[in-house]
């Protein structure tokens, strides 16, 4: 019990686990998941539905970070990706053309990872602070989808496209799948392969990283793209799932959403160790959250007290240092502040 | 014995870390006007008890008197207050800050509550005078080598108006002339009467300076002893717990066998770092390099390893000029670097010992192809043991890991890797006697094996014990380059280093 | 501006630290000369004062944030602070109350509302930035709560304060709250070199372990640069209240951004321990040249808008950066 | 004017020195880009002053009330003939319009009022009423269910939070409807006038909600979201849940011609003629009336289905 008690996810999910109760004593049948045409539908499949797109950036988010770089721009690439896609897919003569659909899929991911290289030369390269490198693509780049939008909303009409995100396969929401996907291949290269490692090891101390033979810089382009093309494939799900690309407002503030989903996923902003399932439970956090007020409806001048109230608790919970002021255990697991790190200066 | 009251008194403190206990009812008293040394291998529990005493941790059990008084400090603020200042053993400092700063922050000439900068530096560059060093007090300290940050560290130490000083490893990295400018700031400490605990692995210095010692083991009290009545062998057995037998087996060092020459460098050079110089390393054989502090040993480590850009010169690896750019090349040529800054430069505080130990392996062979992990458990098992890190578990954070067993932790990482160039700069740093010896047998096998070793170390008897060849620097100059015979002692080093003479 | 780098010790020839932000400051004199040739009408005294009057409020909010940080840490909360202190004080002012004790209210909350977040991020060792994003959601709810609809300010003195000209001759003029930043930066300039809690506050920066074995009060410290910062927020709001007049929920919303980039831009790392406020002034100048230049090339569209400003931001920081790594 | 919103970056501020020569230099400053309503809006004012031969100065202030008024002190400085914006809050706006009436340039309000006592500062406003709008969507509400004696659940998606037309389109429908109690408003949340948040707070309403009979959209967009989220689970929009809507863009026309929608209040973009009238008026000194109501009308199904073919939006 104590073992289950100290895993470093047991915090996370107890406060999902609570805040999926708190809808049940508001909603009836919140828990119940049922079959409707072939589909499986209720507030549960929802809330993953829904979060798909969060957990996608937020899991981009989670490697940026772990290297101790952060990405603001990930909402204007979403805008971006979504604002291409529907613009190729508006101008196809039959837009159920599944070819058509795919090349302009490729052509939005295509630009997504090239702003995402983008990203990593200004980081990596050039050796700008991430913070004002991503600030340049996160002001840009919003421009940019609205000048490919033209400031309005394309819709598109296409069934192909509408599966990325609000369609179903094998009973499930497809956008489910691809993050389930995301999620394997992500956890395949990080912890299978050892791109993990060496993330761990950049945002640790960069520039022991260096003396250890780690190309520092090949490691923070490869994130930076990942980012940004987990970011693309969230800009193609929140358009596809409204059959329209809105780039004034797609993906507007998900960057905060995301870095507070890797953070109450337990990964520290100042790099080093990163946790993938941590980061997925922050996002389902967040995203229940928002179900949450919803559902119970709290009025809307009253959300954000009730989101500072719930992320105060969450942080509260969450901090060892908390828990055992608080519930008076005698003695303190060592260890002056584990959250300060050294900084090393590269000085070369 | 009519010793006089002890001024501090420590009794059955135990502290338990997550799986380790640190330190079980251990006693410790500090008389006024001694220098008391604490004993004990790595691991052994020193660190923790100073820091159990100066209020960096709380402490389970036992109880702390100072002055008669009983006192639990709550921060190392506090502890410093009562009057107690402390050098702890990693370099606890603000390399961002002014070397001035890193001396009187905290306790800065106010007028008014306005820091006076101008007297600061001015009495700032007095403090370390008296040291004999000669520094640009409002340069940032980060921009100095480890071995003068542990000398700032040292002046802000002494400088505090204390009745406890505490030094914990403070000459791993100073050469002998620090040494002997330490001990003798210490000496007039002592007179002052005020107790001084001291902390080295270097048992010449213990016997020099020390007048009691407390000996710990496995976080347990061996025993307390005067010097005078201790052998060195005596002490090295209570520490150890059994007889240390092959200590000074290395003395003769056969003479270089004929290899081929591996690395040569023609007037490689850095400006502001090292002057150019001419250097050619054999298969095989071990180098030494042997110089004052910042005369440049460093500077020449990092140009052959490509941390640093060289400004001049061409450097030559199997008779190929090659120009390294950077680590990663200088790795892919098999050359391995062991930095003496373990905390800056060496270690992920935040991963694992066995990730610690596998990186730079698996950073040679890329990401795409991780090293299996039943071969890492191997390789990393094999490390642990031959350097016996301790505690043994592969999976404990570094971070948590006494001071030499880090050290040991980043040799691992690059034995590992199978190097034909070795470079080790200070990689004996805070380690204890047993596992020195070890480390110094591996080299001398390594080398016979064909590695090729350039081995840095402020100790010249290490330097003088397993190199087949010195190199003198000084002032950012290679001065000389010494055949290790028969007529190559400490003394004909120094000298050389002194004088700045070829030979 | 100059005075501030008066306070800075220039008097070794240019040390090697004061370079990026002599760099900084080079630019932005390159970067308005550029507009001034390229404008007609640019290259005026009142342009460069029109950027001090149009961001004293940015300039407040970012001094406090370079305390933060400096220290290593951030704040999100801003702001939502901002926005709070003008709507309390709008909300407050219509019920009459005197505006001192308005003003002197609003310093108050915002500063207790910093104590606070300090005091949650240092005991509880929270990362600061779920702590001040809490407090950003707090703030800003705290803002619906006394009204969605924004509220006029008619108090005289407000008003007062409002339409003085503090004229410096020559057609030029500065407004009050211009005034009130530059003391804010002057006392902040010399809170952090001067002061033990300034240099503390470099010290935490630098490594926040190696501060607290040095003996210095790290928790008293953190507490204070976001007790500081919560000040100069909620100080930061009452000038945006004399430049607007009224108290609205949604005002600020996103400053917090534009101070952290200012702070940044002006050469600080966001890892803490290196910075100076000159720097700071110099990030807020540049932000500001920035929209200047963008409302005198006049017919940008929406985006074309934004783009341009990622453009001549990117080209600052390049620039910044390539002097800054070659004179090294 | 709709939607609101935020906004995470810098900005902006638009116009360079105006020339002096019988060409009316208008300065124009804009929100920003928040919706496609804004676009409409600002596509509009672009391009009637290219008809009516104004130079127009433009700027973005990125929802931003302290760019629109950098912006505007900078179109004072360079002395333009006509000051035009379209504010993003009423208040505050005294003293940056008094500098304007210092420097004998007439302002212009479009879109959205400012709550200035002094009505001497600015000539004329020229917009929609937003709670008028309201009203009007709640009259066909009454209407529609006048025969009717049961409870009429209504679910209300509001605009961005403290935005004038969320505060106002909400104030206005609840005005009306209150009179009668069978109205009752069960569940009302902000969608921040996007489809996507309309879709998912819906989806959230018909979980929670077992039985909604009528959607007030404060936006088109969100109630096109709405419909999606309506349609996924398995209802159908127009006749099992009746919806209403402001603003009356293209897609959300089409929608209503469609029977997805079955009312909308429409809310023009299309100021811009209107304004270059006025802007000149106000440049020779001619009186103009304080305040010109955009001509704006209802679409119901059937004359959705007549209008959809020419309008231009
Ligand atoms: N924060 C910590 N968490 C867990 N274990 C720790 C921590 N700090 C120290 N230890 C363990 O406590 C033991 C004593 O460590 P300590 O640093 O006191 O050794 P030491 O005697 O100073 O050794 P050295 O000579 O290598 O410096 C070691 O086994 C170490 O691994
Ligand atoms: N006396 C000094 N004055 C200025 N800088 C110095 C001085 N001594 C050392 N440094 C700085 O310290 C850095 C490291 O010096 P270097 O590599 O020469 O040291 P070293 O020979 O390895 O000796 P040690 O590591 O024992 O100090 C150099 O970059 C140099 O700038
Ligand atoms: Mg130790
Ligand atoms: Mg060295």
């Amino acid at each position: 019990m104590t073992r289950f008690l100290r895993h470093r996810l047991f915090w996370p999910v107890a406060i999902l686990v609570a805040l999926l109760a708190l809808n049940l004593v508001f909603t009836d049948n919140f828990f119940r998941v049922q079959m409707k045409d072939g589909h499986l539908y209720g507030s549960l499949i929802d809330i993953v539905r829904f979060g798909a797109p969060l957990i996608l950036v937020s899991l981009g988010m989670t490697l940026v970070i772990a290297t101790s770089g952060i990405d603001l721009s990930v909402g204007s690439v979403v805008a971006i990706a979504g604002a291409l896609a529907c613009l190729r897919i508006s101008d196809l003569d039959d837009q159920n053309s599944i070819g058509g659909v795919l090349a302009a899929v490729g052509i939005a991911l295509a630009l997504s990872v090239a702003l995402g290289v983008w990203n990593g030369l200004l980081v990596a390269g050039i050796g700008i602070q991430p913070i004002i490198a991503t600030l340049i693509l996160m002001v840009a780049g919003r421009g940019l989808a609205q000048l490919i939008t033209d400031g309005q909303i394309t819709t598109v009409n296409s069934s192909p496209y509408k599966l990325i995100g609000g369609g179903y396969w094998l009973t499930l929401p497809f956008s489910i799948i691809i993050v389930a996907v995301v999620l394997a291949l992500t956890a395949f290269l990080t912890r299978r392969l050892a791109l993990g490692l060496l993330i761990e090891s950049v945002g640790g101390n960069a520039e022991a990283s260096r003396l250890s033979g780690i190309s520092a810089r090949g490691v923070l382009i490869t994130v930076y793209t990942f980012c940004a093309l987990c970011a693309g494939i969230a800009g193609l799900m929140i358009s596809s799932n409204v059959s329209s690309a809105d780039g004034n407002n797609a993906g507007l503030w998900i960057e905060l959403d995301a870095i507070l989903a890797v953070v109450i996923g337990g990964t520290s902003l100042a790099g080093g160790r990163f946790s993938l399932g941590g980061t997925v439970l922050g996002a389902l956090i967040i995203q229940t959250l928002t179900t949450t007020i919803y559902s119970i409806g709290v009025p809307p001048e009253t959300t954000l007290l009730f989101k500072a109230l719930v992320v105060t608790i969450v942080c509260l919970l969450q901090s060892p240092a908390f828990r055992e002021k608080v519930f008076h255990r005698r003695r303190r697991p060592q260890s002056p502040s584990p959250v300060t790190e050294e900084k090393v200066r590269v000085s070369a | 014995m009519a010793a006089p009251a002890p001024i501090l008194r420590m009794s059955g403190i135990g502290k338990q870390f997550p799986g380790v206990k640190a330190l079980d009812d251990v006693d410790f008293r500090l008389l006024p006007g001694e220098v008391h040394a604490l004993m004990g291998e790595n691991g052994a529990g020193k660190s923790t008890l100073i820091k159990v005493l100066t209020g960096v941790y709380d402490i389970d059990a036992g109880e702390i008197e100072l002055e008669g008084r009983r006192v639990a400090f709550s921060s190392p603020l506090a502890a410093q207050q009562a009057g107690i200042s402390t050098v702890y053993q990693e370099v606890n400092l603000c390399a961002n800050l002014s070397v001035a700063e890193n001396i009187f922050i905290g306790r800065e000439p106010r007028r008014l509550g306005r820091i006076q900068w101008k007297k600061m530096r001015r009495r700032a560059e007095e403090i370390l005078s008296r040291l004999d060093l000669d520094l640009d007090v409002s340069a940032p300290l980060s921009s100095y080598s480890l071995a003068i940050q542990q000398m700032v560290a040292i002046a802000r130490a002494v400088d505090i108006d204390a009745k406890v000083l505490i030094l914990d490893e403070p000459t791993s990295s100073l050469d002998a002339g620090e040494v002997a400018q330490l001990f003798r700031v210490m000496r007039r400490l002592k007179e002052q009467g005020i107790a001084i605990l001291f902390v080295s692995h270097f048992l010449d210095q213990i016997y020099e300076i020390s007048d009691r010692m407390t000996i710990l083991r496995n976080g347990t009290l061996v025993g307390e002893y005067l010097t005078s009545e201790l052998s060195q062998v005596e002490l090295v057995g209570k520490m150890i717990g059994r007889e240390l037998a092959d200590l000074e087996k290395l003395e003769d060092r056969p003479p270089a066998r004929e290899g081929a020459p591996l690395v040569e460098t023609e007037l490689l050079g850095r400006t502001g770092a090292i002057e150019p110089f001419t250097l050619t390393i054999h298969e095989g054989e071990v180098v030494g390099l042997a110089g004052l502090l910042g005369s440049g040993r460093t500077e020449i480590a990092r140009l052959l390893f490509g941390a640093d850009h060289a400004g001049t010169g061409a450097l030559k690896i199997d008779g190929q000029a090659v120009s390294l750019r950077t680590p990663r090349s200088a790795v892919a040529r098999k050359i391995a670097f062991c930095s003496e800054n373990r905390r800056a430069e060496g270690l992920i505080p935040d991963l694992t010992v066995r990730e610690n130990i596998i990186l730079a392996l698996q950073a040679a062979r890329g990401w795409t192809r991780p090293i299996p992990r039943r071969r890492q458990d191997e390789l990393v098992e094999k490390y642990i043991s031959a350097l016996n890190i301790r505690p043994a578990n592969p999976e404990q954070l570094v971070r948590n890991l006494s001071g030499g067993n880090q050290q040991k932790v980043l040799l691992a990482r690059w034995l590992i890797l199978e190097p034909r160039l070795l470079i080790l700069d200070e990689p004996t740093r805070g380690i204890d006697v047993g596992a020195k010896a070890e480390i110094q047998r591996l080299v001398a096998e390594l080398s016979d094996g064909g590695m090729a070793v350039l081995f840095i170390s402020a100790e010249l008897e290490e330097v003088l014990r397993l190199s087949h060849k010195v190199g003198v620097l000084r002032d950012r100059r290679l001065v000389a380059e010494l055949d290790n015979d028969e007529g190559l002692t400490t003394d004909r080093l120094t000298e050389t280093i002194a004088s700045g003479a070829i030979s | 501006m100059t005075s501030v780098t008066g306070l800075l010790d220039l008097r070794r020839t240019v040390p090697q630290k004061y370079i990026p932000v002599m760099v900084t400051a080079g630019l932005f004199v390159a970067m308005f000369v550029a507009g001034g040739i390229r404008y007609e009408g640019f290259a005026t005294g009142q342009i460069v004062l029109n950027v001090f009057i149009d961001n004293a409020f940015l300039l407040v909010v970012a001094v406090g944030m370079t305390f933060v940080i400096l220290t290593g840490g951030i704040d999100l909360s801003v702001g939502s602070v901002v926005g709070l202190s003008t709507m309390v004080s709008a909300s407050l002012l219509k019920d009459g109350w005197p505006a001192f004790g308005v003003m002197a209210l609003v310093l108050v909350i915002g500063a207790v509302l910093g104590l606070g977040m300090g005091a949650i991020i240092h005991y509880f060792e929270i990362q600061p930035f779920i702590v001040t994003l809490a407090g950003m959601f707090l703030a800003r709810g705290l803002c619906y709560t006394i009204s969605t609809d924004s509220i006029p300010i008619e108090n005289a003195t407000f008003t007062a304060i409002a339409q003085t000209r503090v004229d410096l001759g020559g057609d030029m003029w500065v407004s009050p709250s211009v005034l009130i930043a530059l003391v804010v930066v002057l006392a902040a300039a010399y809170v952090l070199h001067y002061t033990r809690l300034g240099r503390n506050v470099y010290a935490t920066g630098g490594s926040e372990q190696s501060a607290l074995l040095m003996g210095l009060p790290v928790a008293r410290t953190k507490i204070a640069v976001y007790t500081v910062s919560g000040f100069c927020s909620a100080l930061g709001g009452l000038l945006f209240a004399f430049y607007s007049l009224s108290g609205y929920g949604l005002s600020a919303v996103g400053m917090e951004l534009d101070a952290i980039a200012a702070v940044v831009i002006g050469g600080t790392l966001l890892t803490g321990g290196s910075g100076y406020l000159l720097g700071t002034v110099l990030g807020v100048l540049v932000l500001g040249l920035i929209q200047t230049i963008i409302s005198f090339e006049g017919t940008l569209s929406s985006w074309w808008t934004k783009i341009f400003i990622g453009l001549l931001l990117f080209a600052f920081i390049l620039l910044q950066r390539l002097i800054t790594a070659r004179r090294r | 004017g709709c939607s609101g919103g935020g906004d995470g970056d810098s900005s902006a501020s638009g116009g360079s020195a105006g020339g002096g020569d019988d060409k009316i230099v208008m300065g124009f400053s804009q929100v920003g880009a928040e919706s496609g309503w804004r676009t409409a809006n600002t596509k509009s004012v672009q391009e009637s002053a290219k008809e009516a031969g104004i130079d127009l100065k433009f700027s973005d202030a990125q929802q931003k009330q302290e760019n629109q008024i950098k912006a505007i002190r900078s179109y004072i400085q360079q002395k333009v003939d006509v000051i035009a914006f379209s504010p993003v809050v009423e208040s505050g706006w005294d003293t940056v319009l008094k500098e304007a009436q210092n420097a004998k340039i007439p302002v212009i309000l479009t879109d959205r009022a400012v709550d200035s006592k002094d009505t001497s500062l600015y000539k004329t406003f020229l917009g929609s009423d937003f709670v008028e709008e309201g009203k009007k969507a709640g009259q066909w509400l009454v209407d529609e269910y006048k025969d009717s004696k049961d409870t009429v659940n209504i679910v209300e998606l509001q605009g961005t939070t403290g935005s004038a037309p969320a505060n106002d389109r909400k104030a206005g429908f609840s005005e009306i409807i209150s009179a009668d109690p069978k109205f009752k408003v069960i569940a009302s949340q902000s969608g921040d006038f996007t489809r996507a948040k309309g879709k998912e707070v819906m989806e959230a309403f018909l979980k929670s909600n077992p039985k909604i009979d009528v959607l007030y959209a404060h936006n088109d967009d969100m109630g096109l979201g709405a419909i999606e989220a309506i349609e996924g689970a398995g209802k159908v929009p127009g006749k099992d849940i009746k919806i209403i809507t402001v603003d009356a863009v293209h897609d959300g026309m089409q929608a209503l011609a469609d029977g997805k929608i079955n009312y909308i209040v429409e809310c023009s973009p299309l100021l811009g003629p209107q304004l270059m009238d006025l802007a000149k008026k106000v440049v020779k000194g001619e009186q103009v009336p304080p305040r010109v109501v955009t001509e704006e009308t209802t679409f119901t199904q059937e004359q959705a289905k007549e209008a959809l073919p020419n309008r231009k939006y």
